[in-house]
Protein backbone atom coordinates (compact mmCIF):
# COMPACT_ATOMS: atom_id res chain seq x y z
CA UNK A 1 0.00 0.00 0.00
CA UNK A 2 1.46 3.28 -0.74
CA UNK A 3 1.25 5.63 2.28
CA UNK A 4 0.94 8.84 0.86
CA UNK A 5 -2.19 11.37 1.60
CA UNK A 6 -2.68 11.68 -2.37
CA UNK A 7 -1.90 9.26 -4.64
CA UNK A 8 -2.44 7.76 -8.41
CA UNK A 9 -0.90 4.55 -9.31
CA UNK A 10 -1.51 0.98 -10.38
CA UNK A 11 -0.86 -0.98 -7.00
CA UNK A 12 -4.29 -2.23 -5.78
CA UNK A 13 -6.48 0.01 -3.34
CA UNK A 14 -6.41 -0.76 0.45
CA UNK A 15 -9.29 1.15 2.40
CA UNK A 16 -8.56 -0.67 5.49
CA UNK A 17 -5.02 0.08 5.51
CA UNK A 18 -5.66 3.95 4.56
CA UNK A 19 -8.37 4.09 8.08
CA UNK A 20 -5.42 2.13 10.08
CA UNK A 21 -2.60 4.03 8.78
CA UNK A 22 -4.22 7.51 9.00
CA UNK A 23 -6.84 7.32 12.13
CA UNK A 24 -6.16 9.15 15.33
CA UNK A 25 -7.76 9.11 18.69
CA UNK A 26 -9.54 12.46 18.47
CA UNK A 27 -11.42 10.67 15.69
CA UNK A 28 -15.08 9.89 16.51
CA UNK A 29 -15.77 9.14 12.75
CA UNK A 30 -14.07 7.99 9.47
CA UNK A 31 -16.38 7.68 6.29
CA UNK A 32 -14.63 5.78 3.38
CA UNK A 33 -16.17 5.69 -0.14
CA UNK A 34 -14.27 2.51 -2.25
CA UNK A 35 -15.71 2.94 -5.86
CA UNK A 36 -15.20 -0.38 -7.31
CA UNK A 37 -15.90 -1.00 -10.96
CA UNK A 38 -19.06 -2.39 -12.10
CA UNK A 39 -19.37 -5.76 -14.23
CA UNK A 40 -21.88 -4.03 -15.99
CA UNK A 41 -23.08 -0.52 -17.57
CA UNK A 42 -27.04 0.11 -19.15
CA UNK A 43 -27.06 -3.51 -19.35
CA UNK A 44 -23.92 -4.33 -21.20
CA UNK A 45 -21.07 -6.41 -19.82
CA UNK A 46 -17.93 -4.71 -18.96
CA UNK A 47 -14.84 -6.72 -19.16
CA UNK A 48 -12.76 -4.15 -17.48
CA UNK A 49 -11.59 -0.58 -17.25
CA UNK A 50 -8.37 1.17 -18.38
CA UNK A 51 -7.91 4.36 -16.28
CA UNK A 52 -5.28 7.13 -17.38
CA UNK A 53 -4.30 10.60 -16.14
CA UNK A 54 -2.32 13.15 -16.30
CA UNK A 55 -0.50 12.29 -13.52
CA UNK A 56 1.19 15.49 -12.13
CA UNK A 57 -1.95 17.82 -12.92
CA UNK A 58 -4.11 15.03 -11.27
CA UNK A 59 -1.93 15.08 -7.93
CA UNK A 60 -1.84 18.47 -7.98
CA UNK A 61 -5.36 19.22 -8.16
CA UNK A 62 -6.67 16.22 -5.66
CA UNK A 63 -3.99 17.86 -3.15
CA UNK A 64 -5.81 21.12 -3.92
CA UNK A 65 -9.10 18.98 -3.19
CA UNK A 66 -8.25 17.98 -0.51
CA UNK A 67 -6.97 21.40 1.09
CA UNK A 68 -10.24 22.74 0.40
CA UNK A 69 -11.98 20.26 1.45
CA UNK A 70 -10.54 20.09 5.33
CA UNK A 71 -11.27 23.73 5.26
CA UNK A 72 -14.86 23.36 3.74
CA UNK A 73 -15.93 21.02 6.34
CA UNK A 74 -13.45 21.37 9.14
CA UNK A 75 -12.85 18.11 8.93
CA UNK A 76 -9.03 16.34 10.00
CA UNK A 77 -8.23 14.51 7.08
CA UNK A 78 -8.72 13.29 3.79
CA UNK A 79 -6.84 10.56 1.72
CA UNK A 80 -7.40 10.16 -1.93
CA UNK A 81 -6.36 7.05 -3.74
CA UNK A 82 -6.94 6.48 -7.22
CA UNK A 83 -5.73 3.79 -9.56
CA UNK A 84 -4.15 3.76 -12.94
CA UNK A 85 -4.27 1.20 -15.94
CA UNK A 86 -6.44 -2.01 -15.83
CA UNK A 87 -9.31 -2.55 -13.08
CA UNK A 88 -11.24 -5.56 -13.47
CA UNK A 89 -15.30 -5.60 -12.21
CA UNK A 90 -15.40 -6.08 -8.35
CA UNK A 91 -11.86 -4.53 -7.67
CA UNK A 92 -11.53 -0.87 -6.14
CA UNK A 93 -10.45 2.39 -8.63
CA UNK A 94 -11.05 4.74 -6.01
CA UNK A 95 -10.86 5.12 -2.44
CA UNK A 96 -11.54 8.32 -0.49
CA UNK A 97 -11.99 8.15 3.39
CA UNK A 98 -12.22 11.33 5.72
CA UNK A 99 -11.56 11.27 9.28
CA UNK A 100 -13.61 13.85 11.52
CA UNK A 101 -14.47 14.15 15.17
CA UNK A 102 -18.29 14.67 13.79
CA UNK A 103 -19.85 12.52 11.94
CA UNK A 104 -22.07 14.80 9.07
CA UNK A 105 -19.04 16.56 7.99
CA UNK A 106 -17.45 13.61 7.27
CA UNK A 107 -20.13 12.41 5.44
CA UNK A 108 -20.83 15.73 3.51
CA UNK A 109 -16.86 16.14 3.03
CA UNK A 110 -16.57 12.64 1.38
CA UNK A 111 -19.43 13.09 -0.91
CA UNK A 112 -18.21 16.54 -1.63
CA UNK A 113 -14.62 15.07 -2.32
CA UNK A 114 -16.34 12.40 -5.33
CA UNK A 115 -18.41 15.37 -6.96
CA UNK A 116 -15.64 17.07 -7.51
CA UNK A 117 -13.09 14.63 -8.52
CA UNK A 118 -15.42 13.47 -11.11
CA UNK A 119 -15.49 16.68 -12.38
CA UNK A 120 -12.47 18.35 -12.12
CA UNK A 121 -9.23 15.63 -12.19
CA UNK A 122 -7.73 14.80 -15.15
CA UNK A 123 -8.35 11.49 -14.97
CA UNK A 124 -10.06 9.33 -17.97
CA UNK A 125 -11.62 5.72 -18.21
CA UNK A 126 -12.03 3.44 -21.24
CA UNK A 127 -15.14 0.78 -20.65
CA UNK A 128 -14.20 -2.47 -22.92
CA UNK A 129 -17.20 -4.82 -23.75
CA UNK A 130 -17.25 -7.57 -25.72
CA UNK A 131 -17.83 -6.21 -28.68
CA UNK A 132 -15.80 -2.12 -28.10
CA UNK A 133 -14.66 0.21 -26.18
CA UNK A 134 -16.08 3.63 -24.91
CA UNK A 135 -13.91 6.81 -23.40
CA UNK A 136 -16.73 7.08 -20.76
CA UNK A 137 -18.39 10.60 -20.97
CA UNK A 138 -16.71 11.88 -23.82
CA UNK A 139 -19.62 12.26 -25.49
CA UNK A 140 -22.85 14.28 -24.63
CA UNK B 1 9.73 29.91 -34.40
CA UNK B 2 9.54 28.12 -31.09
CA UNK B 3 7.11 25.55 -29.60
CA UNK B 4 5.04 24.26 -27.26
CA UNK B 5 3.88 20.66 -26.47
CA UNK B 6 0.38 19.75 -26.60
CA UNK B 7 -0.61 16.55 -24.83
CA UNK B 8 -3.56 14.68 -25.55
CA UNK B 9 -5.12 12.39 -23.47
CA UNK B 10 -7.89 9.96 -23.51
CA UNK B 11 -10.47 10.64 -26.46
CA UNK B 12 -8.01 13.53 -27.30
CA UNK B 13 -5.01 10.84 -28.37
CA UNK B 14 -7.44 8.94 -30.19
CA UNK B 15 -8.44 11.96 -32.30
CA UNK B 16 -5.11 13.86 -33.07
CA UNK B 17 -3.90 10.27 -33.18
CA UNK B 18 -0.93 11.56 -30.98
CA UNK B 19 0.52 11.51 -27.20
CA UNK B 20 1.81 14.70 -27.84
CA UNK B 21 2.43 17.54 -30.36
CA UNK B 22 4.82 20.26 -30.83
CA UNK B 23 2.80 23.25 -32.30
CA UNK B 24 4.27 26.83 -32.79
CA UNK B 25 3.97 29.30 -30.18
CA UNK B 26 2.54 32.09 -32.25
CA UNK B 27 2.76 35.66 -30.51
CA UNK B 28 0.00 36.84 -28.77
CA UNK B 29 -1.49 32.95 -28.64
CA UNK B 30 -4.20 32.79 -26.31
CA UNK B 31 -6.01 29.40 -25.22
CA UNK B 32 -9.25 30.29 -26.85
CA UNK B 33 -7.40 31.05 -29.98
CA UNK B 34 -5.66 27.59 -29.56
CA UNK B 35 -9.35 25.77 -28.61
CA UNK B 36 -10.87 27.54 -31.73
CA UNK B 37 -7.86 26.24 -33.88
CA UNK B 38 -8.12 22.39 -32.97
CA UNK B 39 -11.84 22.27 -33.25
CA UNK B 40 -11.54 23.52 -36.64
CA UNK B 41 -8.44 21.13 -37.40
CA UNK B 42 -9.98 18.16 -35.93
CA UNK B 43 -13.77 18.36 -36.53
CA UNK B 44 -14.44 15.33 -33.89
CA UNK B 45 -13.54 17.57 -31.16
CA UNK B 46 -16.71 19.04 -32.09
CA UNK B 47 -18.45 15.78 -30.75
CA UNK B 48 -16.98 15.83 -27.37
CA UNK B 49 -19.51 16.99 -24.16
CA UNK B 50 -17.01 19.05 -23.14
CA UNK B 51 -13.38 20.14 -24.20
CA UNK B 52 -10.92 22.44 -21.97
CA UNK B 53 -7.22 23.19 -21.98
CA UNK B 54 -4.64 23.32 -19.23
CA UNK B 55 -1.53 25.31 -19.35
CA UNK B 56 1.64 24.24 -17.24
CA UNK B 57 -1.17 21.83 -15.67
CA UNK B 58 -3.90 24.25 -14.53
CA UNK B 59 -6.85 25.12 -16.19
CA UNK B 60 -6.84 27.83 -18.75
CA UNK B 61 -9.45 30.28 -19.53
CA UNK B 62 -10.12 32.36 -22.86
CA UNK B 63 -7.52 34.55 -21.61
CA UNK B 64 -4.38 32.44 -20.61
CA UNK B 65 -1.62 32.67 -23.08
CA UNK B 66 0.63 30.42 -24.17
CA UNK B 67 4.00 30.95 -24.86
CA UNK B 68 6.96 29.20 -26.13
CA UNK B 69 8.16 26.39 -23.59
CA UNK B 70 4.71 25.69 -22.11
CA UNK B 71 3.48 22.27 -21.35
CA UNK B 72 -0.51 22.50 -22.75
CA UNK B 73 -2.53 19.69 -22.39
CA UNK B 74 -5.97 18.69 -24.10
CA UNK B 75 -8.48 17.46 -21.35
CA UNK B 76 -11.66 15.82 -22.95
CA UNK B 77 -14.09 15.58 -20.47
CA UNK B 78 -12.75 13.54 -17.01
CA UNK B 79 -14.17 10.09 -15.74
CA UNK B 80 -12.41 9.50 -13.23
CA UNK B 81 -13.56 7.45 -9.94
CA UNK C 1 -15.38 -11.63 12.31
CA UNK C 2 -19.06 -12.13 12.72
CA UNK C 3 -20.89 -12.94 9.32
CA UNK C 4 -23.96 -12.12 10.24
CA UNK C 5 -25.81 -8.81 8.33
CA UNK C 6 -27.13 -7.61 11.81
CA UNK C 7 -24.94 -7.96 14.70
CA UNK C 8 -24.38 -7.01 18.01
CA UNK C 9 -21.30 -8.25 20.41
CA UNK C 10 -18.09 -7.81 22.07
CA UNK C 11 -15.91 -9.06 19.50
CA UNK C 12 -13.95 -6.26 17.54
CA UNK C 13 -15.11 -4.99 14.09
CA UNK C 14 -13.47 -5.37 10.68
CA UNK C 15 -14.58 -2.72 8.42
CA UNK C 16 -13.20 -4.13 5.86
CA UNK C 17 -13.77 -7.75 6.17
CA UNK C 18 -17.13 -6.95 5.76
CA UNK C 19 -16.74 -4.89 2.81
CA UNK C 20 -15.00 -8.00 1.26
CA UNK C 21 -17.88 -10.60 2.24
CA UNK C 22 -20.82 -8.68 0.99
CA UNK C 23 -19.37 -6.78 -2.00
CA UNK C 24 -21.32 -7.80 -5.41
CA UNK C 25 -19.49 -6.86 -8.56
CA UNK C 26 -22.71 -4.86 -9.54
CA UNK C 27 -21.87 -2.60 -6.81
CA UNK C 28 -20.50 0.90 -8.20
CA UNK C 29 -19.92 2.34 -4.81
CA UNK C 30 -18.88 1.19 -0.91
CA UNK C 31 -19.70 3.51 1.68
CA UNK C 32 -18.50 2.40 4.88
CA UNK C 33 -18.96 4.68 8.63
CA UNK C 34 -16.55 3.86 10.90
CA UNK C 35 -18.12 5.27 14.58
CA UNK C 36 -14.80 5.00 16.65
CA UNK C 37 -14.19 6.04 20.13
CA UNK C 38 -12.46 9.55 20.72
CA UNK C 39 -10.15 10.05 23.74
CA UNK C 40 -11.78 13.44 24.83
CA UNK C 41 -15.47 14.97 25.31
CA UNK C 42 -15.27 18.14 25.62
CA UNK C 43 -11.66 18.21 26.43
CA UNK C 44 -12.06 15.84 29.38
CA UNK C 45 -9.51 12.70 28.32
CA UNK C 46 -11.90 9.80 28.18
CA UNK C 47 -10.40 6.42 29.55
CA UNK C 48 -12.83 4.37 27.94
CA UNK C 49 -16.70 3.39 27.32
CA UNK C 50 -19.01 1.17 27.98
CA UNK C 51 -21.71 -0.13 25.95
CA UNK C 52 -24.95 -1.69 26.68
CA UNK C 53 -28.22 -2.94 24.84
CA UNK C 54 -31.59 -4.59 25.12
CA UNK C 55 -29.75 -7.04 22.38
CA UNK C 56 -33.05 -8.82 21.06
CA UNK C 57 -35.04 -5.42 20.85
CA UNK C 58 -31.27 -3.81 19.43
CA UNK C 59 -31.11 -6.71 16.56
CA UNK C 60 -34.87 -6.43 15.62
CA UNK C 61 -35.08 -3.00 15.54
CA UNK C 62 -31.89 -2.69 13.41
CA UNK C 63 -32.84 -4.96 11.03
CA UNK C 64 -36.22 -3.07 10.32
CA UNK C 65 -33.85 0.27 10.34
CA UNK C 66 -31.87 -1.81 7.32
CA UNK C 67 -35.23 -3.16 5.50
CA UNK C 68 -36.28 0.22 5.59
CA UNK C 69 -33.12 1.88 4.45
CA UNK C 70 -32.88 -0.18 1.21
CA UNK C 71 -36.17 0.35 0.28
CA UNK C 72 -36.04 4.10 1.08
CA UNK C 73 -32.62 4.83 -0.67
CA UNK C 74 -32.83 1.60 -3.23
CA UNK C 75 -29.15 0.27 -2.03
CA UNK C 76 -28.40 -3.31 -2.54
CA UNK C 77 -27.33 -4.19 0.90
CA UNK C 78 -26.81 -2.89 4.45
CA UNK C 79 -24.24 -4.23 7.02
CA UNK C 80 -24.62 -3.14 10.63
CA UNK C 81 -22.39 -4.48 13.36
CA UNK C 82 -22.09 -2.51 17.21
CA UNK C 83 -20.14 -3.55 20.01
CA UNK C 84 -20.65 -4.20 23.26
CA UNK C 85 -18.87 -4.30 26.86
CA UNK C 86 -15.72 -2.28 26.82
CA UNK C 87 -14.65 0.06 23.66
CA UNK C 88 -10.97 1.85 24.08
CA UNK C 89 -10.08 5.22 22.77
CA UNK C 90 -9.22 4.77 19.24
CA UNK C 91 -11.18 1.71 19.17
CA UNK C 92 -14.50 1.00 16.36
CA UNK C 93 -17.86 0.71 18.49
CA UNK C 94 -20.19 0.46 15.57
CA UNK C 95 -19.69 -0.18 11.41
CA UNK C 96 -22.07 0.60 8.91
CA UNK C 97 -21.52 -0.50 4.90
CA UNK C 98 -24.02 0.48 2.47
CA UNK C 99 -23.02 -1.12 -1.00
CA UNK C 100 -24.86 0.24 -3.96
CA UNK C 101 -24.77 0.95 -8.06
CA UNK C 102 -24.81 4.46 -7.19
CA UNK C 103 -22.92 6.59 -4.90
CA UNK C 104 -25.09 9.11 -3.98
CA UNK C 105 -27.56 6.78 -2.61
CA UNK C 106 -24.80 5.03 -0.91
CA UNK C 107 -23.81 8.19 1.52
CA UNK C 108 -27.29 8.95 1.75
CA UNK C 109 -28.30 5.80 3.00
CA UNK C 110 -25.19 5.46 5.59
CA UNK C 111 -25.92 8.63 6.98
CA UNK C 112 -29.29 8.07 7.26
CA UNK C 113 -28.75 4.79 9.48
CA UNK C 114 -26.37 6.53 11.77
CA UNK C 115 -29.28 9.21 12.61
CA UNK C 116 -31.37 6.35 13.03
CA UNK C 117 -29.32 4.15 15.01
CA UNK C 118 -28.48 6.71 17.60
CA UNK C 119 -31.75 7.93 17.70
CA UNK C 120 -34.18 4.72 17.90
CA UNK C 121 -31.74 1.71 18.79
CA UNK C 122 -31.76 0.97 22.36
CA UNK C 123 -28.12 0.64 22.95
CA UNK C 124 -26.09 3.04 25.86
CA UNK C 125 -23.09 4.15 26.33
CA UNK C 126 -21.30 4.83 29.76
CA UNK C 127 -18.32 7.07 29.16
CA UNK C 128 -15.19 6.69 31.89
CA UNK C 129 -13.57 9.74 33.04
CA UNK C 130 -10.30 9.89 35.28
CA UNK C 131 -12.96 11.25 38.19
CA UNK C 132 -16.56 9.40 37.22
CA UNK C 133 -18.56 8.05 34.80
CA UNK C 134 -21.57 9.53 32.96
CA UNK C 135 -24.62 7.71 30.66
CA UNK C 136 -24.20 9.57 27.98
CA UNK C 137 -27.31 11.77 26.71
CA UNK C 138 -29.38 10.56 29.75
CA UNK C 139 -29.92 14.70 30.93
CA UNK C 140 -31.05 17.46 29.09
CA UNK D 1 -52.23 -11.16 41.10
CA UNK D 2 -50.33 -11.87 37.83
CA UNK D 3 -47.20 -9.82 37.04
CA UNK D 4 -45.02 -8.55 34.02
CA UNK D 5 -41.32 -8.38 34.20
CA UNK D 6 -39.96 -4.25 33.59
CA UNK D 7 -36.30 -4.24 32.75
CA UNK D 8 -33.83 -1.77 33.47
CA UNK D 9 -31.56 -0.46 31.08
CA UNK D 10 -28.54 2.06 31.41
CA UNK D 11 -29.43 4.60 33.49
CA UNK D 12 -32.62 3.24 34.40
CA UNK D 13 -30.33 0.05 36.26
CA UNK D 14 -29.38 3.15 38.41
CA UNK D 15 -32.01 4.74 38.99
CA UNK D 16 -34.49 1.69 40.01
CA UNK D 17 -31.23 -0.47 41.68
CA UNK D 18 -32.58 -3.52 39.80
CA UNK D 19 -31.81 -5.20 36.54
CA UNK D 20 -35.15 -6.29 36.50
CA UNK D 21 -38.37 -5.82 38.63
CA UNK D 22 -41.65 -7.58 39.07
CA UNK D 23 -44.49 -5.80 38.83
CA UNK D 24 -48.27 -6.06 39.34
CA UNK D 25 -50.03 -6.48 36.32
CA UNK D 26 -53.59 -4.80 37.45
CA UNK D 27 -56.65 -4.87 34.61
CA UNK D 28 -56.48 -2.18 32.03
CA UNK D 29 -52.84 -1.20 32.73
CA UNK D 30 -51.39 1.12 30.07
CA UNK D 31 -47.93 2.12 29.40
CA UNK D 32 -48.75 5.58 29.94
CA UNK D 33 -50.03 4.64 33.58
CA UNK D 34 -46.94 2.71 34.09
CA UNK D 35 -44.95 5.57 33.19
CA UNK D 36 -46.38 8.29 35.43
CA UNK D 37 -46.29 5.50 38.54
CA UNK D 38 -42.36 5.44 37.63
CA UNK D 39 -41.86 8.62 37.48
CA UNK D 40 -44.15 9.33 41.04
CA UNK D 41 -41.94 6.01 42.50
CA UNK D 42 -38.79 7.31 40.81
CA UNK D 43 -38.58 11.25 40.90
CA UNK D 44 -35.01 10.90 39.36
CA UNK D 45 -36.85 9.55 35.68
CA UNK D 46 -37.90 13.29 36.14
CA UNK D 47 -34.60 14.88 35.18
CA UNK D 48 -33.74 12.68 32.52
CA UNK D 49 -33.91 14.19 28.84
CA UNK D 50 -36.49 11.85 27.55
CA UNK D 51 -38.34 8.41 29.08
CA UNK D 52 -39.72 5.87 26.95
CA UNK D 53 -41.38 2.00 27.48
CA UNK D 54 -40.74 -0.80 25.02
CA UNK D 55 -43.80 -3.52 25.61
CA UNK D 56 -42.31 -6.89 24.47
CA UNK D 57 -39.75 -5.36 22.59
CA UNK D 58 -41.51 -2.61 20.84
CA UNK D 59 -41.64 0.77 21.31
CA UNK D 60 -44.98 1.78 23.48
CA UNK D 61 -47.31 4.54 23.07
CA UNK D 62 -49.78 6.07 25.76
CA UNK D 63 -52.35 3.17 25.34
CA UNK D 64 -50.46 0.08 24.49
CA UNK D 65 -52.09 -2.57 26.74
CA UNK D 66 -49.74 -3.99 29.69
CA UNK D 67 -50.73 -7.50 30.06
CA UNK D 68 -49.18 -10.13 32.81
CA UNK D 69 -46.20 -12.34 31.42
CA UNK D 70 -45.34 -9.27 29.17
CA UNK D 71 -42.15 -8.12 29.11
CA UNK D 72 -41.54 -4.43 29.44
CA UNK D 73 -38.60 -2.31 28.91
CA UNK D 74 -37.47 1.40 30.65
CA UNK D 75 -35.46 3.27 28.04
CA UNK D 76 -33.59 6.18 29.10
CA UNK D 77 -32.59 7.76 25.74
CA UNK D 78 -30.59 6.30 23.96
CA UNK D 79 -27.00 6.72 22.57
CA UNK D 80 -25.36 4.02 20.52
CA UNK D 81 -22.86 4.82 17.78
Amino acid sequence: MNQERIHIGRHRLDTEGLQNLYSQPQDGGIVAFTGTVRNATREREVLHLDFEAYEPMAVHTLEQLREKTMRKFGVRDVVIHHRLGRVLPGHAAVVVVVFSAHRKEAFEACAYVMDRLKKEVPIWKKEAFVDGEVWVSAHP
Amino acid sequence: MREFALLCFGIARDITGQRMLQRPATPGLTAGELQQTLLREYPDFQTLASLKLAVNQSYATEDTPIAAGDEVAIIPPVSGG
